[in-house]
């Protein structure tokens, strides 16, 4: 379904209706301003685009959950469900010439920044047609052309890369900024510390986006952080840095915006930590028995899709119908894009050792080590 | 001695909780090895039996877990770490590699490092790059370590206990792909000494080395060799540090053949230190070169027929031992 | 030279009148009071115990200095030369069953614990006799019984340890402090950062004590952390924290004597930053070309040795007179030393696997490697 | 072509600054770089001439730098780091292994990691356990990574212009001992291929392959060896990943029979890798075992004594070559 493919231009894009099937991606305005979320009627298509990419997000996870059972999907695999408003909303404020890296908990960040979901799901399935034809899977996406710079599974391991970006960026005296995704665990880790501590001292252009869904594995974030307030952490940076409400699409969406422009500015790092809560287990077979089931429930409630479906209904910008087309459509959607990846080829076997090196070195015999 | 059937984790289990019985210093660190019940659930029900203060579920700080074991080893504790797979040992090899193996040395005996650090390796999971290592010569090449690679439940046990026992710091390598695996354990307390090969398989034709996983493998190549009148004699190395020669030499003096295999790369592999230690020692023995056998040199691929293209079989084995039979002596 | 033996049992001791030569290390008060370090006549041997353990660090590395010119010591050497108030406030107001842990930067730290400084010069000499029986160097002294656990070279390498050392003593459910000495650059790496949080986690008995000599190598504090004051960073880690003038030996006692006693009382990790500077390059062969002369002036004029001098002079407790005579008697010591440490014997060759492995495994010839 | 004799810091230099002249990508990033001068002084003057965006002198951070300089890769930079010695890479091992290595290939070919890693390897300067190491296998095991070992002035040059402008990711590993070297050194722009091992003297009795600094104590060996009538071939590997079979495989096909040298440890070391690979290639041409020296086992001492005992010298290459060729073949 061609309609699903990437868009690669969003910001050149007019607000246009948005009608079911649609790109995954909201036409973003060329800032996100108070005024633009407003729950208006001269919103309203920007804001349902912005509904419909969380549905998107949250029912790809689903089929991804379901397709791991079948089988079509190995390895770890772990979901945004739950974190949908956190992902969208720390993700469309950036400008496609932004870049962004992140964690092995993807899927949904590479939706949110257009990223061709067919693409991500054969990336799941290990297809050719995925984003990293195959090779990567559930945790290593990449789009070079959307400045998704990638997925990375070693806790932590991705933030000295975002910084290095970032001096890149400075370097090239170009002004974007790169925006780097970590969980609450990755905090933790050493790498965090040299990362924030680096970008602050070259003045790099970072925005620190912890995604604190409470729990790193069983782990919950007071277990593990001696600061329980992620944000908090940024102090011995001296740099600035907000904690936002992550199951709300639209506080996420315009407060990252503010810290996203900022940076822009000052070319100065800055955190943002969204809270949120990691609804499934940890990965798809986590049989998630460390939490409490009211736990859950409590969390359950502030479920951020069907919190800004109320927020949308009650001040009429759309109804339960309009919704369960919505539901629909993406239904129909996602199951085109699970066909795709499903019709997708196989790598080539006799393709194991392209990509080990680049250029002259790409597929050199003596590289394949004793040609035995 | 009476045995029962034991999971290789179940094994690795009963060795963690009778030895913390057996002595108070012994205690738990990891990443959700308490709560969670250990990400291959090694140390599930752990944490209730001994408590917070012997099962410690740690943030996700590989240098503070290693870092702050060795350190408490050092004050006469025998922390046994878990790292959720070898893949994040890489975080911590400074500590292991600088801390852990050189404490006593560089201070002249003065200081001791009892500790265990465990973790699976291997590949064939979907895990792809950065999830799919093997890497037992990162350890094996360090002097100061002991480096184990059981493949049964009964060694994983008896080498266990044989790790925490010891005053040394010991790397205890795991397979992900064995913890499923059943065999006979023995009744009570064991220990398998550290720095023994063991002989799988009596054989005569070739000598087939196996490193971890590979040694099961090279088992079952072995038994659909036997079809075809090869008869192989399987050597499961155990230890990687030191390396148990006697019996590898015996074997290749007596078979004339040889063929090394590991899982993990075999280019600076173990394999080659196996291949270049047994050349030495049995040169005028040997009827045709030490082959290896190891995984593709690539950053293991997530999809799954890459994936496998990737991983020694037993049928590659079958294929390689054949050749290494066929070969025609020098004065053949 | 018996007397400069290291002092084993320095608690017990009653505070005698001070005449050099003396123990290099003072008889300690049970607990370092602000009274008990008045200017009065009633605290003067202390006092002067003090200033004469500065008074042999300086002169210890002044000769270790020239011994290393004349190729009797090699390797890295890195001397206190400057940090004496601070090494000798941070070390002196730990209990003899407290524990230490410190950088590679340390002979003056081995010395103010009551470390024999012969056997810490024999160390420098590669000798037998030497605190790590010639195997360690300047780097990696170690003496046991006095819970001196080592002198550690990579940076920041040592913290996680302290923090087990911390964990082992909680529990064995003793009151052990575990004191870590560590230089402002290392508060930039991971280790660092990890070792702060786990020990808050743990709520473990440490000391982080940082002391801040201004430079790591050639790089000032402020090109390399994010906060100059590096007391600071401990926020992140929700952990007290002070910065005291480490030029001021009596501050530092002081200060630090109190932070002990509150993390021995509590279980709870504590910061020290100690501010001073670094008279010498980073290390003997350091051409030192970075600094400013002026710099350098500036901070010589605060010399911590004159100033407590000065202290000592003004308040009528020594003169002139009497420092010459210290700084006699020490040149004799140091003269003596160095005789003990060049007259020791090599560690035997035939002895070099003694020490790889401990136990069944020592000296097993398998562990030798290939056996060529 | 016209040539000056130059030290092998000055020609690393010399390259640093010609690559930096050709290609405003290429930038400078490590710990005291530029006021300090470089803690091996190679570096020297490259901050005044081209100022603190290309002369990155940064905070104690091996991972922010190593990872910070892979980021500046994927997006179009070529940095070139130095670690202040090999010892503090083990701290950024796993930005080394699972970034670098791995980027290009986890994405599927979507990404590249132009970048070189320099650093000084190697004991005898009296520097202790955890500041005198080898380390070469720890790199050369990792598919994804070229790495390379120049020993003269002129590879030193060449191959670090060569490693600036592969598109692949370089472990440029210089030798402490080697930086006041000093040999002639090619005028102009020259690059020196990697993946090609150099043979440093012809000879027909043995051949000698040595591993960075051991390639220069081989070369005096042989020199020594001459008058005893062993005239002896020596190789220096260069490249430790890839390994240039075909000069060694002729060479030992030649002379039937080989030394293998090493500084750091040679269980699981470099020379295993060779000694293993040889036999295979060689097996029917060998008139002897192919031996192997490497340091002793140990985490090295700080004694003078005790460490002169830990690194091969020229005489232990010697009394080894002696063995090897006095070794009886097996139809002698
Ligand atoms: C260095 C390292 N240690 C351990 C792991 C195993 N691991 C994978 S995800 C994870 C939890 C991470 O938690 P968090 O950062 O909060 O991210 P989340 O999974 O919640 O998104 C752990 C421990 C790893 N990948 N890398
Ligand atoms: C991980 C690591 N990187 C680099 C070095 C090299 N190095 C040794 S000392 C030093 C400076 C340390 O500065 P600081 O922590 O302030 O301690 P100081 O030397 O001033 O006492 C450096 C960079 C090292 N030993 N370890
Ligand atoms: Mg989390
Ligand atoms: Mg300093």
């Amino acid at each position: 379904s061609a309609t699903t493919v990437g868009l690669h231009n969003r910001e050149q894009q007019m607000v246009t209706p948005v009608k079911p099937p649609a790109p995954p991606v909201p036409s973003v305005p060329a800032s996100i301003t108070a005024k633009k979320l407003e729950l208006t009627k001269g919103n309203r298509d920007f804001l349902l685009g912005i509904h419909r990419l969380m549905q998107l997000i949250r029912r790809f996870e689903e089929r991804t959950q379901e397709q791991y059972t079948k089988a079509k999907i190995g390895g770890y695999c772990h979901l945004n469900i739950g974190e949908e408003a956190a992902v969208v909303g720390g993700i469309l404020p950036l400008k496609l010439s932004d870049y962004i890296y992140t964690s092995y908990r993807e899927h949904g960040h590479a939706i949110a920044r257009g990223v061709d979901p067919r693409a991500v799901m054969a990336e799941l399935f290990g297809k050719e047609t995925g984003t990293s034809h195959g090779r990567g899977g559930s945790m290593h996406m990449y789009d070079a052309k959307l400045r998704f710079m990638g997925g990375y599974g070693i806790v932590g391991g991705h933030l000295p890369l975002a910084a290095g970006a970032a001096w890149a960026v400075k370097y090239k005296k170009e002004k974007d900024v790169v925006s780097c995704l970590f969980g609450d665990g990755a905090t933790n880790i050493g790498a965090f510390h040299e990362s924030l501590n680096y970008a602050k001292v070259f003045d790099l252009p970072v925005l620190w986006y912890c995604v604190n869904n409470r729990y790193g594995m069983g782990t919950p974030v007071e277990a593990a952080s001696a600061v329980a307030d992620i944000y908090k952490k940024a102090c011995a940076y001296d740099m600035e840095s907000i904690q936002v409400d992550g199951m709300n699409v639209r506080e996420v969406l315009l407060r990252t915006s503010e810290v996203v422009e900022k940076v822009r500015a000052d070319s100065q790092p800055r955190f943002i930590e969204a809270l949120c809560y990691r609804f499934k287990g940890h990965s798809v077979v986590d049989p998630d028995k460390y939490r409490s089931p009211e736990d859950k429930e409590k969390f359950r409630k502030a479920d951020p899709i069907v919190a800004f479906e109320h927020e949308l209904e009650t001040s009429g910008l759309a109804d339960e119908e309009y919704f369960k087309a919505v539901r629909q459509a993406i239904d129909a959607e996602v199951q085109d894009i699970i066909k795709f990846a499903d019709e997708s080829p196989d790598p080539k076997v006799e393709d194991l050792y392209k990509y080990v090196y680049a250029a002259e070195w790409e597929e050199r015999p003596e590289l394949r080590g004793n040609p035995l | 001695m009476a045995a029962e059937e034991k999971l290789y984790r179940v094994a690795l289990r009963e060795a963690l909780a009778e030895e913390m019985e057996r002595d108070d210093s012994v205690y738990l660190v990891g990443e959700d090895i308490g709560k969670f019940g250990g990400a291959y659930r090694v140390t599930e029900g752990l944490l209730d039996r001994f408590g917070p203060t012997r099962v410690v579920d740690a943030p996700i700080a590989e240098e503070a877990i290693v870092g702050s074991a060795i350190g408490s080893a050092m004050l006469g504790l025998r922390p046994v770490v878990e790292l959720m797979t070898i893949n994040f040992s890489l975080v911590a090899y400074d500590q292991i590699v600088n801390n852990a193996a050189k404490i006593r040395y560089m201070f002249g005996g003065e200081a001791k490092v009892p500790m265990v650090i465990r973790m699976p390796g291997g590949a064939g999971h979907q895990l792809s790059a950065q999830h799919s290592h093997s890497l037992e010569v990162l350890y094996g090449l360090i002097p100061g370590l002991l480096v184990v690679a059981p493949t049964t439940p009964a060694d994983a046990k008896g080498m266990l206990k044989s790790a925490i026992r010891t005053d040394n710091p010991v790397m205890f390598l795991e397979s992900m792909s064995l913890y499923n695996v059943r065999g006979m354990v023995p009744d009570g307390d064991y220990t398998t000494p550290i720095g023994k090969a063991a002989i799988r398989r009596p054989g005569t034709d070739i000598s087939i080395v196996g490193v971890s996983r590979m040694a099961v493998l090279a088992h079952e190549a072995a038994k659909q060799l036997e079809e075809e009148d090869i008869d192989v004699e399987v050597i499961d190395l155990r230890s990687i540090r030191p390396i148990d020669w006697p019996p590898i030499v015996e074997s290749v003096r007596r078979t004339s053949r040889c063929l090394v295999v590991e899982e993990g790369w075999a280019t600076y592999g173990v394999t080659a230190e196996i291949a270049a230690g047994v050349q030495e020692r049995c040169f005028d023995y040997l009827d045709a070169p030490i082959r290896r056998l190891g995984g593709a040199q690539v950053p293991m691929p997530y999809s799954l027929p890459l994936e496998k293209a990737s991983i020694p079989t037993s049928e590659d084995i079958k294929k390689l031992a054949r050749e290494v039979v066929g070969r025609k002596p020098l004065d053949g």
